[in-house]
Formats: structure tokens, C-alpha cells, sequence
């Protein structure tokens, strides 16, 4: 296994320690709830926001607490989502007068411990807000009950409702811009290599050098269908042609453009990417207007990528222009 | 008669606490096929703390004992089996609360309220290709036997093959719950690692059920 | 070839259409010489800070051109330093009455196409300064004359020259300044895994499943030695020893501390690493006043890292935190 | 008598570019052991664009028309071979400037003045495991058959055994210039590129050069 690893059920704890090691001033870590908080939280003036999720998926979600992002992260095991009591401690530490949102990625488990979390919290007289992320296309929605997955998209939930609640936001509210940027957001993704998980020390999926595998989501789960490896500007092609005729995008729309990276592939072919994707776009008269390149949630070291549009508006731009500060920094 | 003192309820414990921990690696390899290679690794950081633990669980009854163990996994177990294993517990610990033993009705009616919770929380149902198709099917198998004046351990053993006959049929199925679901009919094929975990669960408790029962 | 690639030979320029798309109002891109320059460069109240270096390294060093970092960068293909005539183009084009600062990570492609471009520029009247990067301890530098290499301790000097320009500093002060946070940085790197140039198609080097390369540089050529995989503490401690005791670093420094993935490593692996090196300088009585963890300077797709130490006083410490703008980010 | 008429020159001037483009995969190969691999890569896209710009190149003299070719190669060629044949090539236009033919001792002069530029530029010298130690050697023996007064074509079928047995030779040599120096003793047993192209191009030139001279 090509990996830094030491004992690999200490992964986990370790990356935290040095996440709050980095961050002495801004992050407090609770090590018994994997829990990677602001040092400021929680404040009554302000909605505490938390996300719990599988860690695996670096810079998400621990990486990207602080000011006018997250308040917390409390994620579980790598691939797995917390245990509920995380959920449950982590929601009391982080309670606020005016609240605590609850950000979900759509998967059977996050859903359970977080309802399972809530239930007690609210029990003990916490209040709280949920909001569902389900971004990726590759889920077709109506064959499986369990719904479409949250992946790289929520990102831009995180950002905008990070930074309504720094202005003040109230729950309901955040909970309804939330709510509205995940039903303007789509992502689609594909992989070329599986990933491995540092406990199972092997790769999860076998694929030939010859294969890639389309519409993975970000727990090496295999994806759609596994295809004939192709240039990066079919790929691309097929991948903006898939979330862009989601929503559907239509010409005049102005959109955010994320090419994400699952966590083996270097930025040099992100870019790459982005410029055949920027293209594509023009082409159909969709107007880019805010650009994401980089590894904003991933799997791993799955090489790979992702492709995120957002639908913007005039209030949503304002609310990704403003200022954030998380340990995912590069000065 | 296949009713279980605390004794037996400690055994059945221990033997799934024991499972789980010693099938990590195989676990874990099955929930790799088309889920995210979790299963195995979830469970035993639970499960090994209910052995680690064992001794200092509150036994004033049967149900305050599971649901002590509940809580152990709610409090460790990530990803669904958290919540469903230990959903699993908590609820089989309502069904005996109070009871020091337990009569061979008493034992399937705490397993009917396991499976319950299950479903309600899992909101999943036989056929979602889950651990529930062969957890099922093996109470059934149960209490029939139970019903029909086996002994425990014949019970038991009963149970085992049907879980293990249901296991193996969820090869056929196409998941409709859980991280397999997103692969849709690439399911197909493989096994579900839960259910296959209940089959060898259950297979262990046969062989370690003793025969004057327990 | 597990990569985003089209036609190999066009990986470079795809690449940089795709940062000029993404930045297209900072950012100005000059495809005759694989130019990325501000697009409010040059100004005759600052000196014009150009870096060269071959590609691969991203995002060094296209991708840190902006305010308080790069006026330039003009790469030659993967591994290769420009050609003499992209660096004399851009060092004209570049043009300042401040003058140039010609920033050179120490290897002979570089110096010579670098020595060949500021002769000829000069010759047009364009005023130079020059200051070598060589900040990596696995050379050993009296054994073979062409001396140190430059790794990802570049970054610490780009940031300071280029905060300090933004100041108005001259030319003069600009290469002390530079030389001097040189003199005091120090680097060393380790390979889990080879890299794959795109127009190579396979890795550089082969490396078996339980080996890894201590003291690689960031071309894929092989390091210091190969050996036995160790466990993510173990090659900490090897690195941080290497570095801290080469310039030395001593009981009472401040110092920064860079965790730099080499291009296929996962961000929480690169975090792991950090705690167990902060860790390490403390069991020193050496203080991390300053962190940076992420892709600094890569080898393409290559898994590993490299730890860089920065002995740190105020001055520098302000140069640090001044405030930059460039493509590679978060938001 | 081994002189050059203008043809001789654009005769070996093509058969060095078009060696570049032929051989870029195994000379980029030749450079990954050791080095970073790009040697080839960085070769051909400078000399496939003499080739496609063949014709366009003031041809006024000998010596426009190798510093034409030096601009090209400084234009496009990056790492460590842009400066390096770059230079050789504007230093052997200098030293034939204005000439429209050459005899065989301006034509040894010419390739000195290569060798000599490269040294400076390279702050190299014999011994340092790169090209010089193929090249050097190659003009003394192709200086030494001239001066006998072999044809064109032995004297250079004579410095392309040299070049070879020379280039096979940095096999046993520690690189102490260019990328390969970094791994230190782990460079010895390795060919050095650049050698082995220098030695390449000998011998093609020896197969094209025209009996009676060129
Ligand atoms: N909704 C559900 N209800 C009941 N059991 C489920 C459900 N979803 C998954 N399972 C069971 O859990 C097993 C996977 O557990 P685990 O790996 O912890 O889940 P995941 O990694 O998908 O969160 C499956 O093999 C299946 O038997
Ligand atoms: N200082 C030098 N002087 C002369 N020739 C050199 C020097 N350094 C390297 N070379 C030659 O250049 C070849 C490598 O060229 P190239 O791959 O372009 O260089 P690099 O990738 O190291 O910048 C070597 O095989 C060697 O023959
Ligand atoms: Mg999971
Ligand atoms: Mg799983
Ligand atoms: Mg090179
Ligand atoms: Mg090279």
C-alpha cells in the first residue's frame, strides 16, 4: 500500500491531530467524537453549522471549518458515516440560540445517524435544521429508494449558507438557501483508478489499464459503467453533458464551474480539464462566472475528477465572494 | 424447551461480539465488491469494545444488558450498521425489559422487535437485499423449530442453514438499499455482506449453543 | 496511462488555457512562450518577478502568479527548463524601470537558459536581478559541482520577494531578501510511488510494492537510495532529522513547517504527516510559528512528500502573512 | 579530400534533425534511468520544426545558415539541451561565417568551436558523463583521418565507431553535470543520453554521406 500510514485504525485520529496541530488558533479538536471545531464556537449569535460524513473525502468536511464555512466536522471511520453519538455530542457542544444545521450528504447511513442524533438532541431541547445534499446525476433517481448521493456540490451549500449565518441568517433561512443551492447544483464524476482504503490496504475495485469507471460517486462504490479509457476531452464532453442536461443549464445561465479532483490526480490535468470544460459550456452559451479547480471532496487517492455547475444568481455569487477562512489554505 | 436464561443471552452476545471482531478482514473483502469495504471495520471497532468491556456492563436484566450493548455500538459504529445493529439492540433490550430469562416465545418476540427497528429504521424490507433477507428467514426458521419443541440448539442450527440458504441467495437479487444500490444491476452477483454476516453469526451460535441448552 | 491527457505534446498548453479561462481577469496567458503573467503586469512602481522551471511541478509555478507572489511564469515542457528565448521574451515583456528579478531553482537547464536570456536581455537594456533556489539537503552538495537543487522551498522565497515588491522594494533589496530566506530554508523529499510524463506514457522509474525513494528530487529521478517501505512516523522522523540538522535548526527557533504532497499523495495523509512532524520539532524545543500543508511543488502524479523547515524572524513572518492573490485557491 | 560544400552541411545538419525526431521515444527512454526522461521529448520538438522549416532558412552562407538553425533550437529545445545545442550550433555558425564551403581542417575548426561552446556553456568538460564524451573524441579521430586524407565518409565512419565505443563507455562513469548527477554512484552502469545520441547521429551520417564527398 502506497500510502503514509501508521497503525491504520489510528488514520483517522492522526490526520485530525495534525489538522488541529496546524490550526492552534482557529480549531479546537475533540478527539472521543472525531470533532474538528471552531475555536470560537459555538456563538448565540449565530447558527452553528455541522457536517458529519465519512472521512476519506479530504478536504471534506474537517478541513473546511472555520469562519464562514462549517463550525464543525464530526466525521466517522474513512468511508463511514459517524456514529450517532458523534452527531448527538457534537450537536450539543455546537448549540446556539438561534440554532444548529444539520448539512447531510444523501446516504443511507449519514441519514440514520443524524436522525437517530437529532431525535436526542432535540429531546434535550436543541433546535434543529437538516438540509439533504444530492447533487450527483450519476444516481438515477427514480430506480433506487435511496436517492441521488451528495458529493463535491455541497461545497457550495456549505459556502453559502457558511456565510449567510456569519451575516446573521436565521435557521429557517438557511435551511431554504440551502435547500435552494443544492436544487441549482449538479455534479458528475469518474474515475480512473480505485482507491484504498488505508484498514483494507488494497484497492477496493479492480480496473485495467485500459478502463475507467463513469459516474462513481466518493467511496470507491463502482460506478455507472466501466468504459474504454478515453481522451480528456471526451471525458470531459460526456461529463458536462451529463450534469448540464441535468437541471437543465440553458444558454444564458451563469454558472459556477468545479473540476474537482478525487485525490491521485495532480492539478496540472485539472486544468486541463477545466479549459475543455469552460469550452463546452461557451459553446452552448453557458456563461461561467465563478471557477473552482482543485481537490474539493474526494475519495482517497482515487485518480480522478469531478464536474460541478451551479446555477448563480446575483445574491449566491455574493454569498461565494465572501470572505472564509478554513485549514485548506494554501498561505 | 428453547427458552435462553441470562446466561444464554450473554452467550448469543458474546458469540456475535466474538464474530464480528475475528471476520474483519472477511467482512470487510465482501462489502468491497460493490459497497465501500467498510462493513468489516465498522463492526469490529464496535464489537471489540463490547468484549473489551464486557465485564463491566450493568446485568440487573436482560433488556437493560442490550441495551447496554446498544449503546456501545451506537456509540462506535459508524456507516448504516451503527444505527441498524444498534437500533437492533436497543430495541431487543425494550422487548426483554425487566426479564432475567427468557421463555422460547419471549426470545422470538424480542428478535420480531430487533428486525422491527431494523426495517423502520433502515426503512428497508425483505427483498432490499440487506442483512434483513437472511435475518428474517432465520427467525422463522426459529421459532418453527421453537414451536414445534426443539431444542435450543437444534433451533439454533436450523436457523443457521436457512440464514446461510438466504445469504447465499442474495447473490441473485439486484440492492435496493444501502451503498450497493448506487451499482444497480451490477448488485447482481454479488453476495450482501451483511447477510452473510447473520449466516455466520448464527452458524457459530449453533455450534457454541449447548446441548441442555443455555 | 492512468491521466488526463490529450495529445501529450499539448498537455502543457491545455494546461494553461486552462488557467487563463479560469482567471480571466487577473491572469494574462502568451501561448508563444508558455506564458502566464498578470494581467496588470509590468509597472514601473514594482519589480517584475518572473520564474521559469519546467512543467509538472503545478502549482508551481503558473498557478502562483498574482499579487504578492509571480508577475510570470513561463515553464518549458514537463521536466524541461524553457528555452532560452521564452525566458528572454518574457523577461522583455516583463520590463520595469524597477527592473527584473529573475527567480531560478538551481539546475543546469535552468541557469544556462536563464544566463542565455539575461545576456540577451540585457543586451536590450533590461535591468536584472538574479537569486538561486537550492534548498534541498538530499544533495549532497560537495560531492557534485552542480550544487543543491531547488524544491519546494521556492515557495517561501517567491512569497517573501513577492510581498515585499508589492512594498516597493528594489531590486537590489529584493535579491538580499530572497538569498537570505534561501540561506535559511531547507528541504528533503521521499517517493512511494514513480511519475508518469504524459508523453512517456509509463512511470519514470519502477518502484516495488514495499519500497520507497528517500531524497528524490521533483523530475522523477531517483533520490539518495531506495528502501524498505516504513511506517508514516518512520519517514517523518527521517526527514525532519535530515532538514532540521542540516542548517541547523536549533532549541528556541521559529520556524515554518511544509508538508508538501508530491502530486498523487491525498491531503489527509500530507495532515498525518504534519502532526507527527510538529510533533518532532517540539520533542526539539524548535516552535512552528507558521504551517503550510498541500501541493507546493509536485512531480506530476508521483505519491510522496517532502518536509521543508524556514528558520523564521518578524520581517519574515509579516512577508508571509501580507496578503496574495493567485489561481491556485480555495474559493 | 573530406571539405563540406554547402550541401554537405544541410546533408548533416538533416540527418541530425531528422535522428532527433526518429529516435525521440529511445532517447527519451535513455534519459528516465537516471535522469528525468524528457530528453527526447525536448530533441524532437526542436528539430521537427528545422525540418518543417527546411526550406525557409537563409541559406546566404554556411554560417547564416547554422545560426538560423541554432535560433531554432534556442527557440523551442528547453532543459539542458536548448543551451547546449543551441550553443554548439551558433558557435559552429560563427566559425564558418560567411563561408559557402568549407575544407576539412574549417570543418574540424567548426566542430571545435562546437565542442568548445558546449564546454562553456556547460561549465562541462571530458569526464562528467554527458555528450562531450562522445563528441570530443569523435572530431579527434574524424581530424585524424582527414588530415590523412581519408573521403569524407571514412573519416566520419571512423568518428562514428569512436562516438559508439565512447558512448558505451559513460556506462561506466559517474555523472557528475545534468540531472543524472544527483544520484551520484547510482549513475554508473547507465548510458548517458546525450552520448549515446551523439554516437546515433555519427553513424547515420557515415550510412548518408556520399562516397565522393559531399
Ligand atoms: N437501509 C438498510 N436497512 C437495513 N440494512 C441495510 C440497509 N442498508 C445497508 N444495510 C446492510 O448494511 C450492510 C452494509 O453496512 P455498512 O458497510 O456499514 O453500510 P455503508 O458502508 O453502506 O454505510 C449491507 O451489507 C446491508 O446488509
Ligand atoms: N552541463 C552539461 N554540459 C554538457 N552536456 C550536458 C550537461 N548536462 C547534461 N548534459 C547532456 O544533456 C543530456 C540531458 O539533456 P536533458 O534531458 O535535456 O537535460 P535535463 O533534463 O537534465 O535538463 C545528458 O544526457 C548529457 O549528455
Ligand atoms: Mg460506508
Ligand atoms: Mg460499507
Ligand atoms: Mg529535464
Ligand atoms: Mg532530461
Amino acid at each position: 500500500m502506497k500510502k503514509f500510514v501508521n497503525d491504520p485504525k489510528e488514520f483517522v485520529p492522526e490526520m485530525l491531530q495534525g489538522i488541529a496541530a496546524a490550526n492552534p488558533d482557529t480549531l479546537k479538536y475533540v478527539p472521543e467524537y472525531n470533532l474538528i471545531m471552531r475555536a470560537d464556537a459555538p456563538s448565540d449569535d449565530k447558527v452553528s453549522i455541522v457536517q458529519g460524513s465519512g472521512s476519506g473525502h479530504e478536504p471534506a468536511h474537517v478541513m473546511i471549518v472555520g469562519r464562514g464555512m462549517l463550525d464543525a466536522a464530526c466525521p466517522g471511520d474513512v468511508f463511514a458515516a459517524p456514529p450517532m453519538d458523534y452527531v448527538l455530542e457534537t450537536t450539543k457542544l455546537l448549540n446556539s440560540a438561534k440554532g444548529v444545521l444539520h448539512l447531510i450528504n444523501n446516504y443511507s447511513g449519514d441519514r440514520m445517524a443524524f436522525d437517530m442524533g437529532r431525535e436526542m438532541a432535540e429531546a434535550e431541547g436543541v433546535t434543529i435544521g437538516t438540509i439533504l445534499v444530492d447533487d450527483d446525476v450519476a444516481v438515477k433517481d427514480s430506480t433506487y429508494t435511496v436517492g441521488r448521493r451528495g458529493v463535491a456540490g455541497n461545497f457550495f451549500v456549505i459556502k453559502s449558507v457558511g456565510a449567510a449565518s456569519e451575516q446573521g441568517a436565521d435557521l429557517d433561512d438557511l435551511v431554504k438557501l440551502g435547500e435552494r443551492v443544492n436544487s441549482v447544483t449538479r455534479t458528475m464524476g469518474m474515475a480512473l483508478t480505485s482507491c484504498t482504503p488505508p484498514a483494507k490496504g488494497s484497492p477496493l475495485f479492480e480496473l485495467g489499464d485500459d478502463e475507467m469507471e463513469m459516474g462513481v460517486g466518493i467511496h470507491g462504490e463502482p460506478g455507472r459503467r466501466r468504459e474504454k479509457l478515453a481522451s480528456a476531452n471526451e471525458i470531459v464532453d460526456e461529463l458536462v453533458e451529463a450534469t448540464a442536461s441535468d437541471l437543465p443549464f440553458q444558454k444564458g445561465d451563469d454558472v459556477a464551474l468545479m473540476i474537482n479532483g478525487l485525490g491521485g490526480t495532480p492539478i496540472s490535468e485539472l486544468y486541463l480539464l477545466y479549459g475543455r470544460a469552460y469550452d463546452q459550456l461557451k459553446g452552448r452559451g453557458i456563461n461561467v462566472r465563478k471557477s473552482y479547480v482543485g481537490e474539493y471532496c474526494t475519495s482517497l487517492d482515487m485518480a480522478g475528477c469531478s464536474v460541478t455547475l451551479v446555477k448563480l444568481d446575483d445574491d449566491l455569487v455574493s454569498l461565494l465572494d465572501a470572505p472564509a477562512e478554513v485549514a485548506n489554505r494554501i498561505f | 424447551m428453547g427458552g435462553s436464561s441470562f446466561e444464554g443471552v450473554e452467550l448469543a452476545v458474546k458469540t456475535i461480539a466474538e464474530t464480528a471482531v475475528e471476520n474483519e478482514t472477511y467482512f470487510g473483502e465482501l462489502d468491497a465488491v460493490v459497497g465501500d469495504g467498510d462493513f468489516g471495520f465498522s463492526m469490529a471497532r464496535g464489537f471489540e469494545i463490547v468484549i473489551s468491556d464486557w465485564d463491566g456492563f450493568d446485568r440487573a436484566d436482560i433488556g437493560t444488558f442490550l441495551k447496554k450493548i446498544g449503546v456501545v455500538i451506537t456509540g462506535r459504529i459508524g456507516g448504516t450498521s451503527g444505527p441498524i445493529w444498534g437500533t437492533a439492540f436497543l430495541r431487543a433490550g425494550t422487548a426483554s425489559a425487566g426479564k432475567t430469562e427468557l421463555t422460547s416465545s419471549e426470545v422470538v418476540e424480542m428478535l420480531r422487535a430487533a428486525i422491527e427497528g431494523i426495517k423502520t429504521r433502515g426503512q428497508s424490507d425483505l427483498g432490499d437485499k440487506t442483512l434483513l433477507d437472511a435475518l428474517e428467514p432465520a427467525v422463522d426458521a426459529l421459532e418453527q423449530e421453537l414451536t414445534a419443541g426443539s431444542s435450543g440448539r437444534d433451533a439454533l442450527a436450523a436457523a443457521a442453514s436457512i440464514a446461510r440458504e438466504k445469504a447465499e441467495a442474495t447473490k441473485a437479487m439486484i440492492a435496493k438499499k444501502g451503498r450497493a444500490a448506487y451499482t444497480g444491476e451490477r448488485s447482481i452477483g454479488t453476495l450482501d455482506a451483511g447477510a452473510v454476516a447473520v449466516a455466520v453469526m448464527f452458524e457459530r451460535l449453533a455450534e457454541v449453543w449447548p446441548e441442555e441448552g443455555a
